[in-house]
């Protein structure tokens, strides 16, 4: 599968009498934007808001981050299953508004969370200080359950942003970019003297709050498949997981999944990016064992040297990734495996729910329970009003001269199971 | 406990009923108990047969602490 | 602004006073830097320097530690330090452990800063790394130019009163202590780079060690069980009736010491289990099931061991390792030493 | 599957519910860990992990924990090796207090009850059970 991704590079988000990428400037028109999401019946009202980089500016309860992109040629649209009929995507050209990106916030359920500071010490820690923020403040309709709740503001985030994507169909992309995995024979093949390596990504699949979708398709009924790499460059992984701002792979993440990149990377020159497998992270038990007995059995099936394996959330899924590191480790793989840590405010209490000697390559994204005060801001969007009792927040830690006091865990990003930010921990 | 015991300088005989978490603590002479809720007892037995198993149990443990070991060592009650 | 005052300490052989016929040489205070000192002074500049230097032999600190601690401490409060650095001391193992050992008594005593350096498998690393910085060098005195970077590169940095990064960033011995820092690769890179090294066979370095599974070595059989004094010790809970200490019925916080004086079994109507964990009606009915004090006297009777000591431990444990269990064990095993116990039978439900 | 829960709603939900057995308990969530571990000890195997949602264990009431109906002929050391490390993150987690407002137990008894019903789904989809209404999660989920 071979996918060119042809970036149109966004400096800069404008309100304008009509949308569209000029000079590398995004003009939305707001009353577009929000007819569109209000085509949902589901939804009363919707704000929509714009925060660049470096303003004095504070987003929260951020539930979901995606990047605008159109499907210019190939088969199939953005986010299949979802938005656009099913379809297999991941081949063809793509257009991305790179530099740009919608994020929702949204009241789900009390305790929500995800902080988003587009200067001060909080930017440091999410990478979506540095995009130009189309921000969608979602009012649903009274009495709307929560299932419900959470689907519309997902859908609301997913549609502008092929809203916006389409404004990228007609221009010259300033920067392209080719991906191709070629079919299993072909491939060996290709690099016979280059290790083999796989990436097996784990997807956050417990229930309302912790759900990934595959092509539409709830995460948490699949068994572990194969996937080609490109595909999730079109949307093919969305994210339904609100909890856990840190170490949730927001859409964004998907779509630019930081591994499948980097695996491209080095592709024919130190290895051969072989395959993605994806795999769940379900809270019954023999759903964990089946999982990672699969999974450790397409690795072997795909006669694969080396293996990269992320994880998404906190507590049980370090179970999942021990079985799977353990399980493919015994099939003669080497691994490395992508966690973060929750050592305490202190750092020194055990920073993982579950070890495994297995485990002896590990890349973290740091200590999600490290204590950050971050500055007063001029502007909210959303409502500041969760920051207290967000995961990584608590009642007494919003200071008369404005300064909030969290855990970096209440941080959108801050400690990336995937490797999408800097942060580390030793 | 059973390591900071030996840590300490005495040497100590573990006697449980699941002895891979025995091996887990970190105990080094283990002998294996009949039951989770009566180590060293078997109800279902008359008083007396139920005080030889005691006995055989506790002779292990003896024996255990007069061996010398250089790894864990799960010993037999005979 | 005058320069900044530096205490540093050194053993024998780098104050070029002798090998190991000279390490039984006692304290002894000289101004300004020597030996290895001296090259700190370059790297400090105008910010500090090496007043004097305390030096003392290995044999001497290791085998008089309280009295070298105390004279060594007198001569370096005299120097009015605002730093104090030991070593470094490489992989010299007595070395080491002083380096430690005096470093955290200045810490301590002083309320200044301190830091040394050693190897990563000297053993005063493993003994004082978690109280005080220990910079990591080379394994011989080769890494010398090395070490004094890195050392006088912390010491600048805790004299400016700057924060301390992680341990990959200023180079100590990890304490067991998770610190946060910003790479300057993003995390899917760093994996990749880490897997390719793993595929060649090339060393790296994981982010984050698994907890190792803490191992003690087995100690000497007991050469006469026949006379030994042996202790019962149980995590089965087995309290009298009444639970007079209110042991926790699990994840217990306290434990119980109880006299077996005149105890030749143990009755149940005089005791019970606190155990919450498993069916109590079998231990109940019977607790020396669970703590055999019977038996035990009447192998003392049979004269198969010395005697039963005079009292048994309990507290309510759950297979696994609990944090309180092990401060439990601390705490009555300087008992049974005192008393001569040589051996302990621990029984677990 | 006996589920052991604090949590209002999944009793609600499931008490009548074929092949599920609800023992409510109204106990704090490290109380109930423990009274599970009891159930680990007394033989019975767990069937979900005790550590399910990512919702940080000092941040919640709520847990429901699912483990086999009957006990098994051995102790399970797999689960108590899990339970146990379950408790040891619990409380190591309650060291840094959070204040719990009132108004979000509802919430929280939601995200709960999800997760143990997406568990019940995986149950019921193993062992098919004649006139089995479709459980919370497949119903809810709504993609």
């Amino acid at each position: 599968m071979r996918l060119e991704l042809g970036y149109i590079h966004i400096t800069d988000i404008r309100f304008g009498d009509a949308s569209k990428v000029e000079d590398g400037v995004l003009y939305v028109n707001a009353e577009e934007v929000e007819a569109l999401v209000l085509r949902d019946e589901r939804i009363t009202s919707v704000k929509v808001d714009m925060a660049r980089p470096g303003e004095s500016v504070r987003i929260t309860p951020v539930k979901d981050v995606i990047e605008p992109r159109v499907k210019v040629e190939g088969p199939g649209g953005m986010f299949p299953g979802v938005i656009s009929p099913v379809d297999t995507v991941g081949s063809g050209k793509t257009h991305v508004l790179k530099g740009a990106a919608v994020v929702t916030t949204g009241t789900i359920v009390g305790f929500q969370e995800g902080i988003l500071d587009m200067s001060g010490v909080g930017a440091d820690y999410t990478p979506f200080s540095k995009t130009n923020n189309l921000v969608l403040v979602i009012i649903p309709r009274k009495g709307l359950g929560s299932h419900e709740h959470e689907h519309a503001v997902r859908e609301a985030g997913l549609k502008t942003a092929v809203y916006l994507g389409e404004l990228a169909r007609e221009l010259t992309p300033d920067s392209t970019e080719v991906f191709e995995t070629l079919p299993l024979t072909e491939g060996v093949k290709q690099f016979p003297d280059l290790p083999r390596v796989g990436y097996v990504q784990m997807l956050q699949s417990q229930g309302l709050l912790h759900d990934t979708y595959v092509y539409g398709v709830d995460a948490k009924r699949i068994l572990p498949t194969l996937m080609s790499p490109t595909e999730v460059m079109d949307g093919a992984i969305i994210s339904g997981n609100c909890v856990s701002a840190c170490d949730k792979n927001p859409t964004y993440v998907h779509q630019n999944n930081p591994i499948v990149h980097d695996l491209f990377a080095r592709h024919g020159k130190d290895l051969n990016f072989a395959a993605m497998i994806i795999t769940n992270e379900n809270v019954y038990l023999a759903d964990k064992i089946r999982s990672s007995d699969w999974t450790s059995n397409l690795c072997a099936f795909l006669s694969l040297d080396g293996v990269i394996i992320s994880e998404e959330g906190f507590g049980n899924p370090d179970t999942d990734l021990m079985m799977n590191c353990r399980k493919i480790t015994d099939k003669g793989i080497k691994t490395v495996v992508i966690t973060d840590e929750y050592a305490g405010q202190d750092g020194a209490s055990q920073s993982l729910a579950d070890a495994h000697e297995s485990a002896d390559a590990l890349v973290t994204g740091g200590n999600a329970n490290q204590v950050v005060t971050l500055p007063r801001m001029d502007k909210i969007i959303g409502s500041e009003e969760y920051v207290g009792i967000i995961a990584g927040g608590w009642d007494q830690n919003k200071h008369e001269d404005g300064t909030i006091t969290v855990e970096i865990q209440a941080i959108t990003g801050a400690t990336s199971e995937v490797g999408f930010a800097h942060l580390s921990a030793r | 406990m059973v390591k900071e015991i030996e840590r300490a300088g005495i040497p100590v005989v573990h006697i449980c009923t699941v002895t891979p978490i025995s091996q887990t603590v970190g105990a080094n002479r283990i002998v294996p108990a009949i039951a989770i809720p009566h180590p060293l007892g078997d109800p279902s037995l008359p008083l007396e047969e139920e005080k030889a198993v005691r006995r055989r149990i506790m002779n292990a443990a003896l024996k255990a602490l007069s061996t010398e070991i250089s790894e864990q060592t799960v010993f037999d009650v005979d | 602004m005058s320069k900044k005052r530096v205490v540093h300490y050194i053993n024998q052989f780098f104050a070029q006073i002798g090998g190991e016929e000279m390490a039984h040489v006692k304290p002894e205070y000289r101004e300004g830097p020597l030996g290895p000192g001296l090259a700190f002074g370059p790297a400090f500049g105008d910010h500090a320097e090496i007043v004097g230097t305390v030096i003392c032999g290995d044999s001497y600190f290791n085998e008089n530690m309280e009295e070298a601690k105390a004279e060594l401490l007198k001569m370096i409060k005299a120097a009015k330090p605002d730093l104090f650095i030991a070593g470094p001391a490489f992989n010299a193992g007595r070395y080491g452990v002083a380096c430690g050992a005096i470093s955290e008594a200045v810490k301590n005593e002083l309320g200044i800063p301190v830091l040394t350096g050693m190897y990563e498998e000297n053993p005063g690393a493993d003994m004082f790394k978690s109280a005080v910085y220990i910079v990591s060098t080379r394994n011989s005195a080769v890494g010398m130019r090395d070490a004094v970077k890195k050392m006088s590169a912390l010491a600048l940095k805790m004299l400016k009163d700057e924060p301390i990064g992680a341990s990959s960033e200023d180079h100590y011995i990890p304490q067991g202590i998770r610190v946060n820092l910003f790479e300057k690769d993003r995390g899917s890179k760093r994996a990749v780079d880490m897997l390719l090294k793993k595929l060649k066979d090339q060393p790296y370095v994981t982010e984050y060690p698994m907890p190792a599974f803490d191992r003690v070595d087995p100690q000497p059989a007991v050469k006469d069980i026949r006379s030994a004094k042996i202790a019962l010790v149980t995590s089965g809970g087995i309290v009298p009736k009444g639970n007079p200490d209110h042991i926790e019925s699990s994840s217990a916080t306290k434990y119980g010491r109880y006299d077996l004086e005149g105890v030749n079994y143990l009755s149940k109507n005089r005791y019970a289990t606190a155990h919450g964990g498993y069916d109590p009606s079998y231990a109940n009915e019977d607790p020396d099931r669970v703590v055999p004090v019977d038996m035990m006297r009447e192998f003392e009777k049979e004269e198969k061991i010395g005697s039963l000591y005079r009292y048994f431990f309990s507290t309510v444990g759950n297979g696994t390792a609990v944090k309180n269990a092990k401060a439990f064990a601390e705490e009555f095993s300087k008992e049974l030493i005192e008393e001569n116990v040589q051996a302990v039978i621990l029984t677990s439900t | 599957m006996k589920v052991l829960t604090n949590n209002p709603k999944v009793l609600e939900q499931f008490h009548s519910y074929p092949a599920v057995t609800v023992d409510y308990r109204a106990v704090s969530l490290h109380e109930l860990m423990v009274l599970v571990r009891d159930f680990v000890h007394a033989r019975h195997r767990l069937l979900t992990h005790p550590l399910s949602g990512s919702v940080k264990p000092n941040e919640t009431l709520y847990k429901s924990i699912g483990l086999t109906e009957q006990p098994e002929d051995q102790l399970c050391l797999e689960s108590l090796n899990l339970i146990e490390q379950s408790i040891s993150t619990v409380d190591r987690f309650a060291r840094i207090r959070k204040d719990i407002k009132e108004e979000h137990h509802q919430d929280l008894q939601l995200v709960d009850l999800t997760l143990i019903s997406s568990a019940i789904d995986s149950l019921a989809a193993a062992k098919p059970l004649p006139g089995t209404p479709p459980s919370g999660s497949s119903r809810l989920s709504s993609t």
